[in-house]
């Protein structure tokens, strides 16, 4: 179920120099989220910026009812979020998408997450860790940033005690590289094979990359796209990836556009195709 | 005496079609109808234009497909849709079931393509109304192409009023010289009323990359900035036409809906702004109604086209 | 190796004119030029275009002849302008004192008001180049009309051309199905270049009192509203003639006008963007140096039409 | 001189519901501008509201170098006026605009305020009082609201010394009615006639009013004109005023189009054609 709500931001606190969290009481989305779910938040009265904007899920806390987003100022829509105040209300679609599949399995999970990645993967990892189906022994989290100062969540990643693995594309904190890196570089070490899980989220290069890791591997990883999304209900077709069904069903190895706000977010990486 | 809001009429005739109010959403704008039920009761809706439909599934243009620019946004899906037949088996027995019009928006390339999707519409059940777009600009055959020439326009439409007995509204461009003369030839070819506008080509460029930033070079620009246009348009069209017009361009809000009706529109569509806030529609029907009985006005229909011009 | 900013050339070759940089001034939005002198430099454009100028001095249209749209706005003014000879008198020596290049715009409801006023000019000192404008939307006689019709364009250019020999540009409508068939018109007139684009045609309303927003109900759209479809026909027309193009439309900051020079545009014009900041040619015209600079790009002729299309 | 600078914007007080005073540090403004002269702000970097505001001088204060606007919501712009902080800065043109005549003569002096029009009266107010060549019995300021609540700057005129009298339309404060009943009741009591000098400002249809009280009365009175402006500079020619000169020279009688911004916004009453 969909909901459309004006919702208060309870709180905004400014992690690093361009990076906030905010708040917002909201039982719908709080009760409704799962890992992968996306809120479609209306930044302004004016008519520039005239868009929602989409970000994912990131927290919530069902006893206070609350959802939280984390994101980075790139542009006027995130620059004017990052200016309101708490107690302001905004108008919220949500939850949107699919989410992340969860094995009921007990298997090796490899979160792998660039910059402002980390956003639904943390939640996913809260999520995995708390429902205590999946030993956080099994869980491995990949995380990787420009330089040091970005990294946010370390401590609650720490708290979650999942194998954190850090890297740097600057060699300032953890490995130097990107998280792909890293990702392959550790492919054996951390057990990456058919029977893993990968969740992955991160600049369109890092998924287009790891798109093709997965294919060349045949790993099971699941992408968190990104596009701009006019609607977020799938209404106008603005938002689709080039996709390629990876089954023995008639349709298989047709290539196919889907819509990234309601076919995904959430995508199997062999499936599609990006550039 | 102020009229109670029970009491105010706010129900509109074209042709036969009674429209219980003045408020549709755009095609391409609001899917299939389904997409957007759980926000809102669908059945308070005037009406219900649906994604264009063509012959065959529409795969669409490659992505990026949208992008903003001031107080606008451009497309360029390229009528990506699930073709007719499945329209037809899954979409129509939803929309069937809401007590609004269903108005079908039909695009082909070719004459033919628009005869046997219409063809295949005749035998459908519930829908109310056809409207014929001849003014894409996203596709490379068809489309526009028909929309910006007279004589094409007046055979493609004059065509499919031979082809079927629903109501057409058929939907104009606004890349033209002369819009009115568009007008006027699609009123000869018998289509019952006409819509506009369309969105109008526009191109945005990346200074950092170089590139466009769609996939397609070019795309339709609506929203807010392109509500000057469609308002000059429709006035002229009102004013030029004998059947009734229906407005579309960058309406928002309650203002900008009797801004069109004063202009000369018996109804409107909302497009893009559905996006921004889905409950467009509806607040400018409630809006629509406390003008009426702020201003003691009990038949909505009275506003048509009372633009004052002069002292 | 870095360029030092004195290295970077700025400088645009039209035919046997030099303009010292890209940018200037477009018309009916820095008056004669000497409303904006006391605020910077003139010296410092790369052109000035003046007020359009017809054969006798025109009132205009009535007020209200302006009004604010979603990023953009509405004019009306109606060619208002003080008369070639007063121009010539009063406002030319001003002008010819600037070290930069001087358009003069000229505007007329019959091809031989045109001829007349540019007899006028071929006596004046001081004036490097002559804008037609055949693309007024506020005039009932003349503009637009000229603008619309690939053979009136072509006929009223070719006139001019016969009747002087400073270099034209000629300023075209986006009001037409098909902007580049009017720019190859024009090209075979003898156009030195093309200048788009002109206004769009558009109308507002005032709810409330139910009356047009502008007394003369209809004006021309402006600003950051336009810039996606000025964008869209000056790439088009880059591409279909072999002149030189020069881009008008919403443009307001560095980024806007590289995205010009990359559709195709080799020089662009700052229109009502010179109301809302009097300095924005002159930050463009260091926004391009910066640009230029930090992208080590010598000459920024070698960005036109350079857009990347394909992967 | 016209100048264009960045100004720091002094202190923002909410006088009434919808009315703000703002002061803003600008020496040139400060130091330029005369009784009639107004200002241009870019309102916001938002292509919405697109245009530059204008607002007459209100206030200035030589020594602190600021000059004060008196504004009233009304919009979109007004709004985002009113809710600038002190310490932003805003891009202000100015001083624009012609200025009232002042006369040398010793004679009567009428200001006629209709709401918003108190923001030019004021400045010439105190301009005429603070030159010390009229002797401010001379002064009469009639000033009307729509309601008692809505006067400002009554404080002001009582230190000014001038004798004021208040009219409302709906008889809360003073007498009942509007200005132009007011002035045309007390013509006599006032000494109203050929060689007083009249200033008036208000809503179009006051200042309509007051022009056709001119004319029929052959009075010297100089209007505060409005409209919209965009350019504020005389360059776009889209702020005019019907206009019919009224002297011996050959072109009186003859209607022609003035631009507010330059040719005024202080006008002969007895020569423009307002509806
Ligand atoms: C399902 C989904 C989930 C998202 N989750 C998050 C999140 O948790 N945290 C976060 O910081 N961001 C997230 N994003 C991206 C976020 O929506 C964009 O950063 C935001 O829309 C930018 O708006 P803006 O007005 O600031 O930037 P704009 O001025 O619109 O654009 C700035 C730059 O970002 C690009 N951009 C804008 N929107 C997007 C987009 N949707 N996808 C990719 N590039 C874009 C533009 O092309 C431009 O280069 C998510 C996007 C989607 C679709
Ligand atoms: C020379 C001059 C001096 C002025 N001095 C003052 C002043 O001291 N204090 C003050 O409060 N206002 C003054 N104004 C009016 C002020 O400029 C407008 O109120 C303001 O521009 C409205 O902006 P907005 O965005 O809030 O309203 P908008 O949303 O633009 O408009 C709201 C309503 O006001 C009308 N309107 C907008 N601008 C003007 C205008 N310039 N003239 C007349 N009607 C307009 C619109 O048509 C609309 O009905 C002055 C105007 C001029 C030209
Ligand atoms: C994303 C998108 C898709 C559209 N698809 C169609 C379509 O398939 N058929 C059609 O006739 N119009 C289509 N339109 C045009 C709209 O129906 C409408 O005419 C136009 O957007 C102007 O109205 P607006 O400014 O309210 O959006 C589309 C518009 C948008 C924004
Ligand atoms: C107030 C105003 C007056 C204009 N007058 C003229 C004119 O006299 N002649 C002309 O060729 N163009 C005129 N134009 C059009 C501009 O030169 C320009 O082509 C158009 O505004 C688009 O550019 P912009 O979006 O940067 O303003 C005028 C535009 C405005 C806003
Ligand atoms: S954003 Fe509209 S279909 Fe996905
Ligand atoms: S506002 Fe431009 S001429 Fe007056």
């Amino acid at each position: 179920m969909v909901f459309q709500k004006k919702v208060k931001l309870i709180s905004s606190e400014k992690l690093t120099s361009d990076l906030f969290r905010l708040r917002f009481f909201c039982p719908e989305v709080a009760k409704g989220a799962k890992p992968g779910n996306f809120a479609h938040i209306r930044i302004s009265q004016n008519t520039t910026p005239l868009l929602r904007r989409a970000f994912s899920i990131f927290d919530v806390d069902l006893k206070k009812k609350t959802f939280d987003i984390l994101f980075k100022v790139v542009g006027l829509g995130t620059k004017i979020l990052s200016e309101k105040k708490k107690g302001e209300s905004l108008d919220v679609l949500g939850p949107l998408g699919n989410s992340f599949l969860i094995s009921s399995k007990e298997q090796n999970l490899v979160l792998v997450a660039g910059g402002m990645g980390i956003a639904p993967l943390m939640f996913l990892a809260s999520y995995l860790v708390k429902s205590e189906k999946i030993k956080r022994e099994k869980i491995s989290f990949l995380y990787g940033e420009k330089t040091k100062n970005n990294f946010v969540c370390l401590g609650q990643l720490k708290k979650l005690g999942v194998k954190t693995v850090l890297t740097t594309e600057d060699g300032t904190k953890g490995f130097k590289g990107k998280v792909t890196d890293l990702f392959l570089k550790r492919r054996i070490k951390l057990g990456i094979g058919k029977n893993c899980f990968i969740y992955s989220c991160g600049p369109q290069k890092m998924m287009k990359k790891m798109s093709e890791l997965s294919k060349k591997y045949d790993l099971f990883c699941q992408l968190s796209l990104e596009t701009h999304m006019p609607c977020g209900l799938g209404a106008c077709f603005g938002c689709v990836v080039k996709y390629i069904k990876n089954d023995t069903t008639p349709l298989a190895g047709q290539a196919t556009y889907k819509r990234i706000c309601v076919d995904g977010p959430i995508f199997d990486a062999r499936e599609v195709e990006l550039d | 005496m102020q009229e109670r809001l029970s009491l105010i009429d706010l129900k509109v005739k074209i042709g036969k079609i009674i429209f219980k109010n003045s408020v549709l959403v755009a095609s391409g704008t609001f899917g299939y109808g389904e997409e957007y039920s759980e926000l809102f009761d669908l059945n308070r809706l005037g009406g219900i234009i649906t994604k264009s439909v063509t012959l065959n599934p529409r795969e669409g243009n490659p992505p990026p497909r949208t992008c903003e620019t001031p107080s606008g946004m451009l497309n360029s899906i390229g009528l990506a849709n699930i073709g007719i037949e499945k329209f037809i088996q899954e979409k129509l027995p939803f929309l069937r079931k809401f007590n609004t019009r269903i108005i079908v928006n039909v695009a082909g390339s070719t004459v033919d393509e628009y005869l046997q999707v219409v063809e295949k519409l005749n035998r459908a059940k519930g829908v109310d109304m056809l409207e014929i777009n001849i003014s894409c600009p996203n596709v490379v055959e068809g489309g526009m192409v028909f929309g910006s020439d007279p004589e094409c326009a007046f055979r493609c439409v004059k065509s499919i009023r031979k082809a079927t007995d629903y109501p057409l509204v058929t939907k104009l461009t606004p890349n033209v010289r002369d819009i009115g003369e568009i007008a006027l030839a699609v009123e000869d070819a018998g289509s019952d009323c006409v819509s506009l506008i369309n969105t109008l080509v526009g191109m945005a460029i990346d200074s950092k990359t170089k590139k466009p930033l769609l996939a397609n070079i070019t795309g339709g620009l609506s929203g807010p900035a392109i509500k000057p246009v469609a308002l000059a348009m429709v006035w002229k069209v009102a004013q030029k036409v004998k059947i009734p017009v229906v407005g579309i361009g960058g309406i928002t809000n309650t203002e900008d809906a009797l801004e069109f009706l004063l202009a000369g529109a018996s109804l409107i569509q909302v497009g893009t702004s559905n996006f921004i806030d889905p409950q467009t529609a509806i607040k400018i029907i409630e809006g629509l109604k406390n003008y009426c009985k702020g201003n003691k006005i009990s038949k909505i229909k009275s506003l048509i086209g009372k633009l004052k011009i002069g002292d």
